[in-house]
């Protein structure tokens, strides 16, 4: 399940409502992403997450799609929410329900990875007073690509290596 | 056709979208990249370095060389850059 | 943070009273383990956890100073519930919070593999209208086995590895 | 010394703990574990198989080897199981 919002979620009645009824789910493996107050310099009073309408519910449908194709899930979510936020506030929740740990922990982590290389987010931080796009980091790349399969880096609408 | 910019990309060309008209010599992103930066200063800021440039065709993310035509909704921002601090 | 409990836990209050008043905490992974109604044969009507009471208090102690001592992590959460319990019902919460996804990621993935062994529970299944003692999994111990360091592995009172 | 039974373990001797005097001849666990055997029946169901018992001195998992004595506190349990299902 995909929710793209502003307005913040409530993580213990969504990963209830995760199992609810499917008792043969043993394993609930879920992250949340938090505003932190520690920018590159400096002190974070807020940022602001812009994203694209319409290709955010679209790149978060395949990656839930790819999750549930890559392993045993009973089911996925993601809510990631935009707008202006402050320290501490919730920005993602994901999770992964399974049988089994190990499953759903893989597809949490690989729900996480792939959310900060291709999600269309962009992050506006404000610090000292002044606001400043934050520069994407490599590690976030190196990060997604430990998941690359030699099938899907020879799509053609993938996102460049090089870049 | 429809172009959305994003991020500091819409800061530079200073506004978030706009409809253009597309001559027969632009059929790829690249070709398109490359006729925008002309369009005015704003756009050549923007379209400057093309390396921090992503572009999304019907919002898919598109290389340089996956073609573009007057129906397509076009999208280009920076490196996406999530948004949580972990 | 340990908890060892016959009640019910609240996952939403938990989750958010570790990252509370602590900017600097980014991520919070979690897992959480639930009673499922898949025996090994027939229909799972209820279980019984046992435990060591004092040992089990004590074991939990020493995993959450191995996961807090191996990766950079601001909290460790560990709730683990004892009693009868129905399927469906919330048997274990383990928690970690750090800047970085991975340290908390991996750090959750370690405490509940180390649970899986290391901490003196045992299972006794209802199934068809008898109980019967669960006996333990090789593929439990091969997925803690993995965590193990030289170090660890010399030490004289750890578990046996041949057992 | 005190000793704790858990699980098909206390079913099989029949009680959760009791308090024994040792031999002197009894200074490891696996001295204790051959010399419980001998106790009654029922010690002997549960210790019959020493494979699958495992033991804990104060509490800290302890192979054969370990020094046991009059003070310590030893339980005797099957391998641990884990709660949950996944």
């Amino acid at each position: 399940m995909i929710k793209v919002q502003s307005e913040d979620f409530d993580t213990g009645a969504e990963l209830a409502a995760l199992s609810r009824g499917r008792p043969e789910v043993g394993a609930v493996a879920s992250f949340i992403g938090l505003v932190r107050d520690v920018a590159g310099s400096g002190e974070l009073s807020a940022m602001t997450l812009e994203h694209y309408p319409g290709m955010t519910e679209k790149q978060l449908a395949q990656l839930e799609a790819e999750a549930l194709a890559r392993w045993p899930l009973d089911q996925v979510l993601i809510i990631h929410r935009y707008g202006r936020l402050l320290p501490g506030d919730q920005i993602v929740l994901c999770a992964a329900t399974s049988r089994h740990r190990q499953a759903a922990f893989e597809a949490c982590a690989f729900l996480m990875d792939w959310l900060k290389t291709k999600a269309p987010f962009w992050k506006l931080e404000e610090v000292n007073g002044e606001s400043n796009w934050v520069a994407a980091r490599q590690d976030d790349d190196d990060a997604a690509a430990r998941w690359q399969t030699d099938q899907s880096s020879s799509k053609k609408n993938d996102v460049p290596e090089t870049e | 056709m429809k172009l959305l910019y994003f991020a500091w990309l819409r800061d530079r060309v200073g506004k978030s979208e706009e409809t253009v008209n597309l001559p027969a010599s632009v059929t790829t992103v690249g070709q398109l990249t490359a006729w925008l930066a002309r369009q005015s200063d704003g756009h050549a800021a923007a379209f400057d370095d093309p390396i921090g440039v992503h572009c999304a065709v019907n919002q898919e993310f598109a290389r340089d060389d996956v073609p573009v035509g007057p129906d397509d909704e076009v999208a280009f921002f920076p490196p996406v850059t999530g948004g949580w601090g972990g």
